[in-house]
């Protein structure tokens, strides 16, 4: 039962922060770029006004789609550990690789429901966004293999314990610069929102929706930046309390806002060449050390 | 008793000559004869010698009858039997198959090298005359002359072997002995002459315009006569120059089966496409009974047995196929009986588990590993691997590609004794004693040397 | 009934299945059917141990053992092959030789079995070229294309298949023996590593080359593309695992670790299994890279079978006891999934008439149930949760990671990650977007199509959520084979799967995604109701455009605004100049018949005279070479 | 010096074979070798001063030792019946040839593909 409370706290923090630092991202970036911005809440009025409005809905695969796609990204925020054992809502099921597919359900149902809605944008949208999973997930995975390897767990909240005495950034800082980099491509910020890319197809996967589904779409992305800012923290600055993990949290958003604040947007090519350049190779280069013992 | 498996059919077709029109029918009773003779004294189990004009071996000539020119005789006429049940098949070469019939048989029982020669000759004189029908004349002068150089090397040979040892009797020659030069020479013409009638690379360039040429040569070439030749590559090597020159055949028997393969992979014309399959499975027989021994022996011909039936099988329906239909593809349809028994033989010939082939392929590389040959059975699989592409690819088009042309009558009888073949493959593979036992009592006949000799020089039964 | 007597009732039952067929295929189907039902419950009666013993062959007996990978794989190939014969009953109607479809997949299903029960080489052989026939001379009767996808089929079945047989009798020759059983044993004690190699490589070769593991995985492209849509989902749901068997009994019931100890390559891997490792891995990034660029639905996901059994040979081979059987269970996800969406594709042909992607789009609208099916089935082989896809793949993923070979994880992963993408494409193409206007009048399949997609997906959820029925046999094949016998991988009392690093609850992940999913459903009725957008309406009406945001413009002619060519246009373009190695295979097949043709010009074509100059030639080096 | 002329005459017999072109100078060829092989066995048979193989005591300075060896003899009749044989049918098939490929020259027949 305590599990229940605990994933549901999971839910409504996640909800709430990530709503908030989103609000806050849209105010940093405005500063960056010498605009006044909207208020820190606006992302509140956002959500709130879409969910009211009378929506129109493309057949029942675009319904079906939402709810599978608002599904899969609350099941995986609740077993999302916040940064301790505390905080770990199911201890035996927080395996890293059970977080990353379940969260493939919600992107996967998303996927199917906008192209379901028989706009081409959707479906242009939804294929640059599957290309773009190749990019950013193939160095975030082998970084993460060779932290797993390193700490010979693949549970998170394990994780999280054993970097009680220092951070696994510390450890391994190239494998944390590596996943920082991925965790922008995850988070769809500049220069890696090639797939909803507003200006030129139309905001792609989004470009549909209405209402309430617009609204529930928004709900299902902050849980998933809940996700995977959470797993970044978790797996990278490990350790301490809900509190720190808080702190870590923010400071990371904030960190992916500023850069994305001043970069222009990548084209799919060469969103992949980057990805599978450097930090690919990097990523290999941080295994190597790891394999060899080579850690700090 | 035996010497009437020459005389008969020599007698009938001299008859026919006279009476033309009665050439199909005794054609029937010969090989009819034959087999009933054949019947009446099944597997002799040790070595009956018919000495002509009562002249003791090793003077004068002998017919040897023992469980291996049993075997083979049996074969051989059994298959012209076959033939002479197809009429159509026949036409008007009645008198040519039956002389072929007597020399083929008159080779597999001659127990005199000259003799063997001269029957050979009448072989290849006989054959290139089957050739010849539809009109193959120039294929079957190639053949000819082919057929001619090869008799003269084999003539050659049997001088040698005459000059060396004094003798023409096998059972003497092989008692003799030769010094090793002249015998290096003695081997290597015959395997060249023999190597023609034994479609072994590359002597073998008349097989495919003879075979592929009409509906009756194949049929009759490809299992009767190629069963003689490979019967004598086997007395010649296993029992009378005990193995020597094997190598020779060996290293000629491997090239032939790639070569054979690759040829047959390549072809677009269905009777030719199988005849270089029947040189490829020539080429498998000759490097067994290049082994020398009773029992690799014995699994050549248990091979060349399954190969026989299946391409007797083959060639009748291709026969059939490619002088009724311009357009091969999809006929099956429309003859499903035919159709049934050319998979099922082709299959066989593959060696797919359920069919003869299997039991014989597959014994044949257990030997060949056990003699830790390792070449052949890899040389074999490969040759298999083609194979399958070419049977598969005919398989595949003569079933299922969209047929166009009109029906042809089904040859009732021919579609029956394919089906019966058919189901004989399918038999011999859950009971393979029914041609291996024949087989190994052959093969081993072949291998015991002392036997043979003794058998032909001090016993003597019979006579004319 | 004993083993023995059913495989050859089965084979002599399919002869005769073909003159039923011949009066009626659909009774011929129907039995079929019946019969499939009856070997599964023959299958479940067996207790393992159980012998039989099918006659003698050149003085071997041919003997025939129930062990627990007997039961899995057959349970898995029944699962398959008896959804097919379901589906059949019906689709049948649409197909030219239906009677012989009948006989061939009864017969291939008596070999498959055979192949499960052998206890030796050689019956393993003869069951194998029995079902290898009989599939060979099903893919035919597809379209025009199929002829030759039959060849090439069989010629590359045949050359695994022939290296298989060369090491058997390698292995008898040095053994004396033809039991695998034994054979294992001799090779754990037998001192000479090159001869042990050799035959272990010739035996796995067979089976590389029918599960499509890279150097001859061409056949599964155009034999899986272009066989009779229905038997497609056998060829990649069964077929192949007939290959995956033979690679476990390779390189597992001969015990590769032990055998191979004294060449470690990495982590305790022999150099052997790692070379399988490698092989595997490369049809993976083959596999799916080639799979994205696929406009051809079938050939789409014969590549992914490429791809899938990559994965299993590395599960297997890395010989870990989680990636072992991780690759075990792939065998099952994949089967059942690739059957599934086969059958799909079966499904959408049986009604379109076209397997190209760009042709189709929106049959949503009309087929629900067959999207629903494909839809189930595709999470299960992108190893999403809750399907059981997901299962082998986080076993594998443990045992490479475990390992620490973090080059193989990185092709899993690509190949994980590609999965994503390669089966959204006919998601998309086929399912959602537009209905073109040809197919406006196109209906859902009849229940008995329909009908064994679901069960099968059905199967796959349920494993996926309580794996543990089919988890026991694959740990009990472990404890057979030896691999870590102490280890306990799956924890039915706590719900668990335990991995090295950490454990997972199936039944729990489910049960978030349900409560996720009610939270949004609840959350979806408290909004206001949505009006509702027909995307049909061009369909019904003539005229009536359709309202999607295009900026501004209505659409009436919605079939042009389907996006399914060059799904992925920005990540193909960078392939595109991919070296081909179907075209090297092509040359050499070239090279054979270029050789063929020459070797009949030069010694077959020519007049007399060449003859006679082939045969001086001949006597001539004969004499030099042996005075 | 007899072995030496059969030998040079197969040479020259398989020089015919092999260079001609016209089909029926290869029928020439073949029975020139044949004539050499046979003249070969006599060869084989031959004794120096050998005599007649005539067994009679009725003729002078008689020795089974100086018989020339009959048997080759013998055997070449044969050779030579058959090798009538095979030149006839050679012949007969090459007017067919003529007449179905309308020449029996090598490079001029009509209808020989394969």
């Amino acid at each position: 039962m305590v599990a229940a409370y605990k994933a549901l706290f999971n839910l409504v923090l996640g909800f709430f922060l990530v709503l908030s630092l989103e609000g806050v991202g849209r105010k940093i970036t405005a500063r960056v770029q010498r605009r006044i911005g909207p208020p820190w809440y606006q992302n509140f009025i956002d959500v709130f006004k879409a969910l009211s409005k009378h929506p129109f809905s493309n057949g029942w695969v675009f319904d079906f789609g939402v709810l599978m796609a608002l599904g899969g990204a609350m099941a995986t925020a609740m077993i999302v550990p916040m940064g301790s054992t505390t905080w770990t809502p199911f201890p035996n099921s927080d395996n890293f690789f059970v977080i990353m597919y379940l969260f493939a359900v919600g992107a996967l149902g998303m996927a199917m429901g906008m192209v379901g809605s028989g706009n081409p944008w959707a479906s242009i949208g939804v294929s640059r966004a599957l290309t773009q999973m190749l990019g950013y997930e193939l160095p975030y995975l082998i970084v993460i293999s060779s932290t797993i390897f390193y700490y010979k767990t693949a549970s998170i909240h394990k994780l999280v314990e054993l970097q009680k005495n220092g951070w696994n950034l510390l450890v391994m800082p190239l494998g944390g610069i590596i996943a920082f980099i991925s965790l922008m491509g995850m988070l769809g910020k500049k220069p890696f929102d090639i797939s909803t890319a507003p200006a030129e197809i139309a905001s792609g996967p989004m470009t549909e929706l209405s209402g309430k589904y617009l609204g529930l779409l928004h709900i299902m992305h902050v849980f998933a930046m809940f996700v995977e800012v959470s797993l970044f923290v978790d797996v990278f600055l490990g350790g301490g309390n809900l509190g720190w993990y808080l702190v870590k949290f923010i400071v990371v958003w904030v960190l992916a806002v500023l850069i994305s604040s001043v970069l222009p947007r990548f084209r799919i090519e060469q969103m992949l060449k980057f990805y599978w350049g450097v930090p690919l190779g990097l990523a290999f280069l941080n295994a190597l050390f790891v394999l060899l013992g080579w850690t700090l | 008793m035996i010497s009437l498996l020459i005389a008969i059919p020599l007698l009938l077709a001299f008859i026919s000559i006279i009476w033309r029109s009665l050439s199909k029918p005794l054609f029937f009773l010969a090989s009819f004869t034959n087999i009933v003779i054949l019947i009446t004294s099944w597997f002799p189990n040790g070595v009956e010698i018919h000495a002509m004009g009562n002249w003791k071996p090793p003077f004068g000539i002998n017919l040897v009858f023992d469980n291996a020119s049993f075997y083979a005789a049996l074969v051989v006429n059994a298959f012209f039997l076959l033939t002479s049940l197809l009429p159509g098949l026949v036409g008007n070469y009645g008198i040519p198959l039956m002389l072929l019939m007597a020399a083929a048989n008159g080779f597999v029982l001659t127990g005199d090298l000259f003799n063997s020669f001269v029957f050979m000759e009448i072989i290849t004189i006989t054959a290139v005359t089957i050739a010849s029908k539809k009109e193959n004349f120039y294929n079957a002068f190639k053949y000819l002359i082919l057929g001619g150089i090869a008799g003269s090397i084999y003539l050659l040979a049997t001088i040698f072997a005459y000059a060396s040892t004094g003798s023409l009797n096998m059972a003497h020659v092989s008692m003799a002995g030769i010094s090793s030069s002249s015998l290096v020479a003695i081997t290597t013409l015959y395997a060249i002459g023999l190597g023609v009638e034994a479609k072994l690379f590359p002597l073998n360039g008349w097989v495919s315009g003879v075979y592929g040429g009409n509906d009756l040569a194949p049929v009759i070439l490809g299992t009767s006569v190629s069963f003689a030749a490979l019967y004598m590559v086997g007395r010649l090597f296993g029992t009378v120059f005990h193995g020597n020159g094997a190598e020779v055949l060996y290293t000629l028997a491997l090239i032939t089966i790639v070569i054979g393969e690759v040829a047959a992979l390549r072809q677009r014309n269905l009777l030719k496409t199988f005849a270089y399959s029947s040189v490829a499975q020539a080429g498998v027989v000759v490097a067994m009974l290049s082994k020398g021994t009773g029992t690799a022996m014995g699994l050549a011909y248990f091979h060349l047995t399954n190969d026989a039936v299946a391409k007797f099988v083959i060639f009748l329906v291709a026969g059939f196929l490619v002088y009724n239909y311009k357009n091969l593809n999809g006929v099956f349809k429309k003859h499903k009986v035919l159709g049934a028994s050319f998979s099922i033989a082709s299959f066989s010939l593959v060696g797919f588990p359920l069919f003869a082939g299997f039991q014989s392929k597959l014994r044949i590389i257990m030997e060949a590993f056990s003699m830790k040959d390792y070449l052949f059975p890899s040389v074999m699989l490969l040759a298999t691997l083609i194979e399958v592409g070419y049977v598969v690819r005919w398989n595949v088009k003569l079933w299922f590609e969209e047929e166009t042309q009109e029906k042809a009558e089904t040859p009732v009888i021919a579609s029956t004794l394919a089906l019966i073949l058919a189901l004989v493959l399918i038999t011999v593979f859950i009971k393979p004693d029914i041609f291996l036992g024949g087989a190994m009592k052959m093969g081993n006949a072949l291998a015991d040397t002392k036997d043979y000799i003794q058998g032909v020089l001090s016993v003597v039964k019979g006579g004319m | 009934m004993a083993m023995s007597t059913l495989l050859v009732s089965l084979v002599a039952t399919s002869v005769v299945m073909y003159f039923i067929s011949k009066a009626s295929w659909k009774i011929g189907a129907i039995l079929n059917f019946l019969i499939g039902i009856f070997l599964i419950s023959y299958v479940f009666a067996l207790s393992t141990g159980t012998t039989s013993e099918l006659g003698t062959l050149f003085g071997q007996k041919l003997q025939l053992i129930w062990t627990n990978a007997s039961y899995y794989f057959s349970l898995v190939s029944l699962l398959v092959i008896v959804s097919v014969m379901l589906f059949a009953i019906k689709w049948l109607d649409s197909q030219k030789y239906p009677a012989a479809f009948n006989m061939f997949l009864l017969m291939m299903t008596a070999g498959s079995l055979g192949v499960f029960m052998a206890a030796d080489l050689i019956t393993l052989y003869i069951f194998w070229e029995i079902a290898v026939l009989s599939s060979m001379l099903i893919v035919p009767m597809g379209k025009k294309e199929s002829r030759k996808a039959a060849v090439v089929y069989a010629v590359m079945s045949a050359s695994g298949t022939y290296m298989y047989l060369y090491g058997a009798f390698l292995a008898f020759q040095r053994y004396g023996t033809l039991n695998i059983s034994e054979i294992a044993k001799h090779m754990v004690s037998d001192p000479s590593t090159g001869i042990k190699a050799t035959i272990f490589l010739l035996l796995a070769s067979a089976g590389i080359a029918k599960s499509g593991i890279f150097p001859l995985h061409t056949w599964l492209r155009i034999a899986h593309g272009n066989a009779p849509d229905a038997f497609s989902a056998v060829l990649s749901g069964q077929l192949v695992k007939l290959g995956s068997y033979v690679l476990m009994v390779s390189v597992a019931a001969l015990p590769s670790l032990k055998i191979f100890s004294n060449i470690p390559f990495y982590s305790g891997i022999p150099a052997t299994n790692y070379f399988l490792i490698a092989l595997g891995a490369t049809s993976i990034i083959i596999g799916t890279l080639m799979a994205i660029k696929q406009d051809d639905m079938k050939m789409l996901i014969a590549f992914s079978s490429v791809a899938n059994g990559g994965y299993i040979l590395i599960g297997i081979g890395t010989m870990d006891p989680i990636g072992f059987e991780g690759g075990v269970l792939h065998v099952f996800n994949h089967a059942l999934a690739a059957a599934v969406i086969f059958m799909a594709f079966a499904s959408v042909v049986y009604r379109t008439h076209t397997k190209k992607i760009s042709e189709l789009g929106g049959l949503i609208h009309k087929m629900p149930i067959t999207f629903l099916a494909y839809l189930f089935a595709i999470i299960s082989l992108a190893g999403i949760p809750p399907m059981s896809g997901f299962i082998s793949k986080w076993m594998i993923y443990q045992a490479l990671v475990r390992k620490g070979m973090f080059i193989t994880a990185f092709i899993a992963f690509f190949g994980s990650i590609g999965s994503f993408l390669y089966v959204f494409r006919p998601l998309a193409g086929v399912f959602l977007g537009q209905l073109p206007k040809k197919y406006k009048d196109v209906k859902e399949v009849s229940p008995i199509m329909w009908l064994p997609m679901v069960i099968l997906v059905t199967i796959s959820l349920i494993i996926g959520i309580w794996p543990f029925p089919i988890l026991k046999p694959i740990e009990g094949m472990r404890m057979d084979f030896g691999i870590a016998p102490t280890m306990k991988i799956a924890d039915s009392s706590h719900w668990l799967i335990k991995g090295f690093a950490g454990n997972w609850n199936p039944v729990l992940v489910f049960n978030l995604f349900l409560i996720g999913f009610v939270i949004a459903y609840i959350l979806y009725t408290l909004f206001p109701r949505p009006k509702k957008v027909d995307l049909l309406a061009p369909h019904k009406k003539e005229g009536a455009p359709i309202n999607i945001y295009t900026g501004g413009e209505f659409i009436y002619n919605p079939d042009l605004y389907q996006y399914n060519t060059k799904f992925y246009a920005g990540f193909e373009r960078m392939y595109e100049k991919h070296p081909s190695w179907e075209k090297l295979l092509e040359m050499l097949a070239k090279f054979f018949y270029d050789l063929g043709e020459w070797v009949h010009g030069w010694f077959f074509r020519p007049s007399p005279s060449a003859y006679t100059f082939w045969v001086t030639l001949t006597i001539l080096i004969v004499f030099w070479v042996r005075w | 010096m007899v072995y030496g002329i059969s030998i040079i005459l197969i040479g020259i017999g398989i020089y015919g074979l092999m260079t001609q072109k016209n089909l029926f100078k290869h029928i020439v060829s073949l029975s020139i070798i044949d004539t050499a092989v046979n003249i070969f066995i006599v060869a084989t048979g031959y004794v120096s001063n050998g005599k007649a193989p005539i067994y009679t005591r009725a003729l002078p300075g008689f020795s089974p030792n100086s018989f020339v060896d009959p048997l080759p003899q013998a055997l070449v009749l044969t050779a030579i019946v058959i090798g009538v044989g095979t030149l006839a049918l050679g012949a007969s098939l090459l007017v067919r040839v003529k007449e179905k490929h309308s020449s029996i020259n090598v490079e001029n027949m009509k209808g020989v593909g394969e």
